[in-house]
């Protein structure tokens, strides 16, 4: 056994889905560059959650892995199973909730980011109509709704959201198709929680007579979309994360942590504002970055009532962590139920 | 000019040998394409084949998994060539595969946290028969309207997906799971935990019904009339009314069988492996049975050979991929490598190669 | 007779195990009408199909007019003036019927006029056939039709037909021989392989005779009689079936105004049947096919059930049964076609045999199968039928159609049956097998059971029945003793003549 | 809910799209059907043609250079089971399934340096005018040159069927390959014809996912679409014209369900995604207990291995 550092990496998806897996890819690929000959890094893409994925862990640390990224939510339970037979292995899994004395886990506030894009969208939005196209019910994309639509809302009390449930975090065509019913509804922004360029695609297209359909990166840049139809994006960084764990493993300081990175942290990027966007808007969305990352602002704060009316914050008060990460319902505005 | 002659039996030399002739072709053809990729050829196939099943620092832990993976396809593509074998054909495995697992999983939640040897064994029947009455659709409206199973089948598979995420998100969500999608972990339950029963070994009690499913149609194929009246309604339909089988019956009987194989494997697979019912629970195992069920010839005995085979290249794959950097996508070509040759390979066991057209035969 | 049209010199062709022709040579002359003859397996089929390219020669020549003829394909044997009826149909039943006929030529003209073009040349025929239906709709002989029609359109110089007459009633085959005869006098060779030796005396000038994939013999037909030709095919003397006197017995089987509809698109509903069916007796029933034989045999087996109270046997009533339980009291039946419907053609025979006798043979015990006890009933009716083949484990499909026939009559037989229902019990089936199984039939009844026998062939009915009936649009005439009958007379019986009433 | 922020015209004009890829795949996999081949790896080819049409358009700049690279490299594809079914006599069901499998690998090596580029753009036809007429300028007049290739492709699959003597051969074929045989045809050869002939269909399909409909590559992009194409052939019962009304009718569906799910329609949203599934099986069950048994033939020969004796 030589005495590089080896680091795992199991992925949900392949490397080359352009979005989820394909930043994780970018982390360990900053971790390579990062450390060179001192790491070894190895990786395994398309990893059903389940049993496979418990394997492919196995395996891993089989090999001689001392830490392992374990980068979807799915892998929870594999993850914590695996970790109890490698006591001396560390494991990181993306996006969980459970911890143990060899497993952290890591997350991202995307809302933050959401909240950005909400503010440009707001300002941008001349139908007053903007699109959703969200994945699954769960918090995470809950919150992301719910944080898109009080920045909007606050800038703009006539906008209101139309939300297409996908039921997929990756169909490209599915995708589309949401984006250009959204579009033909009236929409002329896309907002997407989805992993694909399509609803992108499907903007430029239907951009092109006369009105013009702005959207967001979504996981990752999209630049080849800019200037339009994307103004921005919120772009997944892992890399800072990666290499400083990277790092603790290899001077002996990792230690078992439950982190919720944003903005400040570097995890949430907010990609390049683009010039389609007006001046003051631009400067508003940076200056609301900006604040978040200071801490000086935060995207739930009071007064905010849930959709049925009741107060869920009071003037002033801001959501805590608790809440935000099972967040389960829609705030004051939003129309339609929640699917489940 | 090559010419093909149908032996009056099938070769009993080439049946065994043609796996070999198969796996050596995919060898060759499979490292021209890993060296085409950049990677040592010889480290990459032995890794696949040698790795996973002899290599000491894997072998241990992955020879189990063998069990594991092989597991399901074998118990699912049991039931599918019983149906194959009587021209009956469910494509919808996979559907049946999810729903045995919702079903059984929501009564085993429902019971939660419950406390009794009972629960386990309620959880698999009730998986059984959520397969088994998920397969009864096709098979109902093929008996009543003559709709098409192979199209229905598979149409329902697209339903059961979208039950089981609505599901996951929805009414099997783990109450305590903070609002994530997927169920609570039944395989740390004691009551619904389908665990290894022996250490080590990757036998759980999925495998143990697959071996049982392979048994239980050797048996019935070659010893009992009704395996018998299956063969004969596949190979001759019109015989096999003559003889006085209902086609009727024999739908509802295999697609029922496969249903409730299928949901075997797929309420084993949520208590134990997979241990939660999550979005995406199904990868595709009643997809690959079919493959698993022709590559065994439609045979109990061969398709547990065949799903052996099936396993070793997941395990062998994974552990190529990640120690070697090959892309997934390359372990998949190679995959489909393997299935072409193991299927063209088999000509030479029905059929007797001649060169020439004009000698006189030998 | 000039130049030989089509001369063979030294054809061998040989498969696994068996050498199907070995050195046949022979000269049909322009004009000719030319027999083939030679039991199940002789060879004929072999060779014909030589000559239309669906076979190449292992070695041998052939020449047309002198033109050396090697062809690779049909299209290349057709292009060389050969037109070819097969034994077995070779139609599409989904397509209709002048789509058939274009795919038979080389070079069809648009389909509008090939539509007239068929309907002229049918009629000049007589043999009318509507181009615009669809095949799997027409009867045998309507089908057969659109074979021989398809030929003609080519103005074949040699027509080859293999076994064409078996589903023609009598009058059709007259239709069809004063065809062949017009077509030789306008100079086409014809080939033709029967196994009705009468056929052959009244239609051929020529006959050439294989055994066992040799030529045999040479002869004028119609100075040989039909049992010379027949021994000379089999190559040993032949003994005609023996049909000692009998007073029938008390009733078996009743049918009682038994009327089914048409199974499906294709087929002919059986309109008010009626028989009744004593002890020791064998009933013939005629007709042409299409005329509700397999459905009536459907009807007897079980594999279609009737209204309750129209099939009685031995005083229970069958009519909701199924083939198992009518097996099971007694009523046992061989269907027409044996390969897929009689028969599982890649099964062993050991399988086939337990196909339908497991019941009646004890082959079962709660459901599992004794397959020694199987095995050895194959056997058994292997030794009693003289069914040639390797053993009991060889595929049905690998025996020859006499062969197979034998085991599938034998199978029945032997599972001393109340009463046995055979459709075409000796369809294709060679002299000597054709003896060996109506002879059995003659005995299962001399035993004491009641014999049905479906038949197109007239002259099998007129041998081994006490009372005959003729089936016609699923209608079954009143039965007349057989003795009475000649084969005019059946023959307007077969064509429906609704006198025949009048005529008892 | 706002059902009136529906647009018929647009919902028409989009179903059209959405249709196509399935439509392209289904019809090339109906001629191959009435061959009386079974190619189950219809999906394995519309993806191998979607990287095949996207590289191969990134590279040259031009689509329409794609489009036939797509078909291309499908039809190369569909070889691999042309050869094993037709010549080494493998199960067609089987091999059908591998090919899919095979595809899937293959498409994603090739496509791995195409991920996250934007494809030169098909643009719908400028038909001056027409195309600014209400509605039908919109659903009949304002598509790509793709789309009109489908519908035109649709009429002259069924006029070659139907109506021509190569179509006629065909069919022969796969209604009783034994037949066919004795009447001289090449059954192995028509059939191979077939075979690549719906290959390069469902590498057309998949390109028009690739380079239009989404448009961009991603590996696994078909998400299912080939098996939806298979399953529209049977639904169709083996029809050119109603392989159209199939794939239109799943194609509006689930641009409907999204179109009502944005019109914030208060129908569980599950239900509504699986509508699509559910309305076709209803649909087919509706025809098939209404139709006799050729209104639904499928080939006779479909699927079987034909071996010629020599
Ligand atoms: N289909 C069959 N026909 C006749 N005999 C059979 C058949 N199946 C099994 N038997 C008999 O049963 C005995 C045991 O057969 P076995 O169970 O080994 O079946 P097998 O088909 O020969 O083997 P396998 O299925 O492994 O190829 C043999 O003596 C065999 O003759
Ligand atoms: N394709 C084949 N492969 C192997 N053997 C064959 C094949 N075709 C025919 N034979 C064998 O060749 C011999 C001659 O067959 P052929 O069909 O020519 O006989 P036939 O005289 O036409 O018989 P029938 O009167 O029953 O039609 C038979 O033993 C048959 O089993
Ligand atoms: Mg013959
Ligand atoms: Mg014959």
């Amino acid at each position: 056994q030589d005495d590089k550092t080896k680091v795992g990496f199991v992925y949900v998806g392949p490397v080359g889905d352009g979005g989820w897996t394909y930043e994780h890819e970018q982390g360990r690929l900053a971790v390579v560059e990062e450390y060179g000959d001192q790491v070894e890094t190895v990786f395994q893409e398309s990893v059903p959650e389940g049993a496979d994925a418990e394997r492919v862990m196995t395996q891993m640390a089989l090999s001689g892995a001392d830490l392992i990224f374990t980068t979807s939510f799915g892998y929870m339970d594999p993850t914590m199973n695996v970790a109890e037979k490698f006591p001396d292995v560390k494991f990181e899994h993306a996006t969980g909730y459970k911890t143990a004395e060899n497993v952290a886990n890591y997350s991202a506030r995307f809302y933050e980011g959401r909240a950005v894009q909400g503010y440009i969208a707001g300002n941008m939005t001349e139908t007053n109509k903007i699109g959703y196209i969200a994945s699954f019910p769960i918090p995470e994309v809950i919150r992301g709704i719910n944080a898109a639509y009080l920045a909007a809302k606050k800038v703009n009390p006539e906008v209101e959201f139309n939300i297409v449930w996908a039921f997929t975090w990756f169909d490209p065509a599915k995708e589309a198709d949401a984006a250009k019913a959204l579009i033909e509804q009236g929409a002329d922004v896309i907002l997407q929680h989805t992993d694909s360029t399509a609803p992108q695609a499907a903007a430029a297209e239907a951009s092109t007579d006369g009105t013009q359909i702005i959207t967001f990166g979504q996981a990752s840049d999209m630049s080849e979309y800019a200037p339009l139809p994307r103004v921005s994006s919120i772009i997944d960084n892992w890399a800072p994360y990666y290499i400083e764990r990277v790092g603790a493993v290899m001077d002996g300081t990792w230690e078992s942590q439950s982190v919720w990175h944003g903005i400040a942290e570097g995890m949430v990027g907010i990609g390049e504002i683009s010039d389609a966007v007006p001046e003051d808007v631009k400067a508003g969305a940076l200056e609301i970055r900006d604040a978040i990352a200071a801490g000086e602002m935060h995207p739930f704060t009071g007064p905010i009532n849930r959709q049925d009316g009741s107060v869920w914050l009071e003037e002033g008060e801001t959501a805590d962590d608790g809440t935000l990460l099972g967040m389960d319902f829609y705030v004051e505005g939003l129309t339609g139920e929640i699917p489940n | 000019m090559i010419s093909l002659e149908k032996r009056p039996t099938p070769s009993r030399a080439w049946t065994y040998a043609t796996p070999f002739l198969a796996v050596a072709l995919t060898v060759i053809a499979g490292g021209l394409m890993f060296a085409a990729l950049g990677k040592d050829p010889v480290a990459a196939i032995r890794t696949i084949f040698y790795d996973a099943l002899f290599d000491p620092q894997f072998a241990a832990y992955s020879r189990p998994q063998l069990l594991v993976k092989a597991g399901p396809l074998i118990l699912i593509a049991t039931g599918l060539a019983l149906g194959f074998r009587a021209g009956v054909w469910n494509i919808g495995a996979e559907g049946q595969y999810i729903i045995g697992a919702l079903t059984g999983a929501a009564v085993g939640l429902a019971l939660y946290p419950a406390d009794t040897r009972m629960i386990f064994p309620l959880m698999v029947i009730v998986g059984a028969l959520g397969g088994w009455a998920w397969a009864m659709i096709p098979a109902i409206l093929k008996t009543r309207f003559n709709t098409n199973e192979i199209l229905v089948s598979l149409l329902l598979v697209y339903v059961a997906e979208n039950l089981l995420a609505s599901m996951a998100v929805g009414r099997l969500r783990n109450p305590e799971g903070g609002g994530f999608p997927g169920s609570r972990n039944l395989s740390q339950w004691d009551s619904a935990a389908n665990p290894e029963l022996i250490a080590d070994t990757g036998m759980h009690w999925g495998v143990v019904a697959a071996f049982i499913a392979v048994i239980f149609a050797y048996i019935l194929l070659n010893r009992h009339l009704t395996g018998f009246h299956i063969r004969l309604a596949g190979q001759a339909p019109r015989a096999a009314r003559f003889a006085g089988v209902e086609p009727t019956r024999l739908v509802v009987l295999c697609l029922g069988i496969s249903g409730a194989l299928a949901g075997l494997a797929g309420i084993f697979e949520v208590t134990g492996p997979a241990g939660q019912i999550s979005i995406d629970f199904n990868v595709g195992y009643g997809f690959t049975a079919i493959i698993v069920a022709f590559l065994g010839r439609l045979h109990p005995i061969g398709i547990a050979l065949a799903g052996l085979l099936m396993a070793l290249t997941y395990i062998g794959g994974e552990l190529a991929s990640f120690m070697l950097g090959i892309p997934a996508a390359a372990i998949q070509a190679f995959q489909g490598m393997l299935l072409f040759f193991l299927l063209a390979v088999d000509v030479l066991t029905n059929y007797r190669v001649r060169l020439g057209r004009r000698e006189a035969s030998a | 007779m000039t130049a030989p049209l089509l001369s063979i010199q030294g054809l061998t062709k040989a498969y696994p195990g068996v050498v199907a022709n070995d050195d046949v040579s022979f000269e049909i002359g322009k004009g000719q009408i030319h027999a083939l003859l030679g039991e199940n397996g002789a060879g004929k089929s072999t060779l014909v199909k030589m000559i239309y390219g669906l076979v190449t020669p292992d070695s041998g020549r052939m020449e047309i007019a002198g033109q050396p003829h090697a062809p690779a394909t049909p299209l290349q044997a057709r292009d060389a003036g050969v037109a070819m009826v097969f034994q077995h149909f070779s139609l599409f039943d989904a397509l209709d019927v002048a789509e058939n006929i274009a795919l038979g030529m080389t070079d069809p003209p648009p389909m509008r006029d090939l539509a007239a073009r068929i309907r002229e040349v049918s009629h000049a025929y007589g043999l009318p056939l509507d181009p615009d239906r669809i095949v799997g709709d027409l009867s045998a002989g309507e089908r057969q039709r659109v074979e021989i029609v398809r030929c003609l359109l080519q103005d074949p110089r040699l027509l080859i037909m293999d076994e064409p007459t078996s589903v023609l009633t009598p009058q059709e085959v007259e239709i069809l021989f004063a065809t062949l005869r017009k077509l030789a006098a306008e100079g086409t060779a014809i080939l033709y392989i029967s196994h009705k030796l009468e056929e052959i005396r009244s239609l051929c000038d020529a006959a050439t005779i294989l055994r066992l994939g040799k030529v045999v013999g040479r002869c004028d037909p119609r100075e040989t009689s039909a049992r010379e030709l027949a021994e000379q095919m089999v190559g040993s003397t032949l003994s005609s079936p023996a049909r000692p006197e009998h007073t029938p017995g008390d009733t078996l089987l009743t049918v009682e105004n038994l009327s089914l509809p048409p199974a499906h698109a294709f087929g002919t509903p059986l309109r008010d049947i009626q028989i009744t069916l004593a002890r020791g007796e064998v009933l013939g029933i005629g007709g042409v096919a299409g005329n509700g034989q397999d459905e009536l045999l459907a009807a007897l087996s079980g594999e279609r059930l009737s209204p309750r109270g129209t099939v009685t046997l031995d005083g229970s009533d069958l009519s909701r049964a199924g083939p198992e339980a009518r097996r099971k009291a007694g009523l046992l039946s061989a269907p027409e076609e044996r390969l897929g419907h009689a028969a599982a053609p890649d099964m062993s025979l050991t399988e086939n045999a337990l196909l339908t006798g497991h019941g009646r043979k004890g082959l079962t015990g709660r459901g599992f199968i004794d397959w020694r006890g199987a095995a050895g009933f194959a056997r058994d009716i292997i030794a009693a039928f003289d069914v040639r083949t390797p053993g009991e484990g060889t595929a049905a499909r690998a025996l020859s159609g006499g062969n197979l026939q034998k085991f599938v009559i034998g199978r029945e037989v032997l599972q001393g049956p109340t009463v046995l229902v055979v459709n075409q019990p000796t369809w294709g089936v060679d002299a000597a097998a054709a003896a060996a199984i109506r002879q059995a039939l003659l005995d299962l009844a001399e035993a004491g059971a009641g014999v049905i026998v479906i038949s197109q062939d007239l002259d099998e009915l007129m041998e081994i029945s006490d009372r005959f009936a003729a089936l016609n649009e699923g209608r079954l005439s009143a039965p007349v003793p057989a003795a009475t009958l000649d084969v005019k007379r059946i023959g307007l019986m077969l064509g429906g003549a609704h006198d025949m009433e009048a005529a008892e | 809910m706002d059902l009136s922020a529906i647009s018929p015209t647009l919902l028409v004009a989009s179903l059209m799209v959405a249709a196509t890829p399935i439509l392209l795949a289904a019809l090339g996999e109906l001629v191959v059907e009435k061959s009386g081949v079974l190619n189950l790896g219809v999906e394995g080819m519309m993806i191998t043609g979607a990287i095949c049409g996207f590289a191969v358009a990134v590279e040259t700049g031009n689509p329409v250079v794609g489009f036939f690279a797509a078909a291309l490299g499908g039809a190369l594809l569909s070889m691999i089971f042309g050869v094993l079914t037709q010549f080494f006599l493998s199960n067609q069901v089987a091999t059908g399934l591998a090919l899919t499998l095979f595809g899937l690998g293959l498409s994603s090596l090739l496509g791995q340096g195409y991920v996250g580029i934007k494809p030169p753009s098909t643009p719908r036809l400028n038909l001056g005018p027409l195309s600014d007429l209400p509605f039908v300028g919109r659903v009949v007049f304002g598509h790509d040159w793709v789309v009109y290739l489908s519908l035109i492709l649709c009429v002259a699959i069924w006029y070659f069927l139907r109506r021509t003597r190569a179509g006629l051969k065909l069919r022969a074929v796969g209604e009783s390959h034994d037949a066919a045989h004795a009447m001289g045809l090449k059954v192995r050869a028509i059939r191979l014809a077939a075979i690549a002939f719906g290959g390069a269909m469902a590498g057309l399909g998949g390109a028009y996912l690739s380079l239009v409909r989404v448009p961009q590559w991603t590996e696994g992009m078909t998400a299912g679409a080939g098996w939806i194409a298979l399953a529209i052939v049977v639904f169709a019962s083996w029809r050119a014209g109603r392989v159209l009304v199939g794939a239109y009718l799943f194609g509006g569906v689930t641009v409907l369900q999204l179109n009502l799910q944005a019109a914030g329609v208060a129908l569980p949203v599950e239900y509504l995604s699986m509508s699509p599934y559910l309305i076709t099986i209803a649909v087919l069950v509706v025809m098939s207990a209404r139709g006799t048994r050729r209104s639904l033939g499928a080939p006779a020969d479909l699927g079987k291995q034909f071996h010629a004796v020599h």
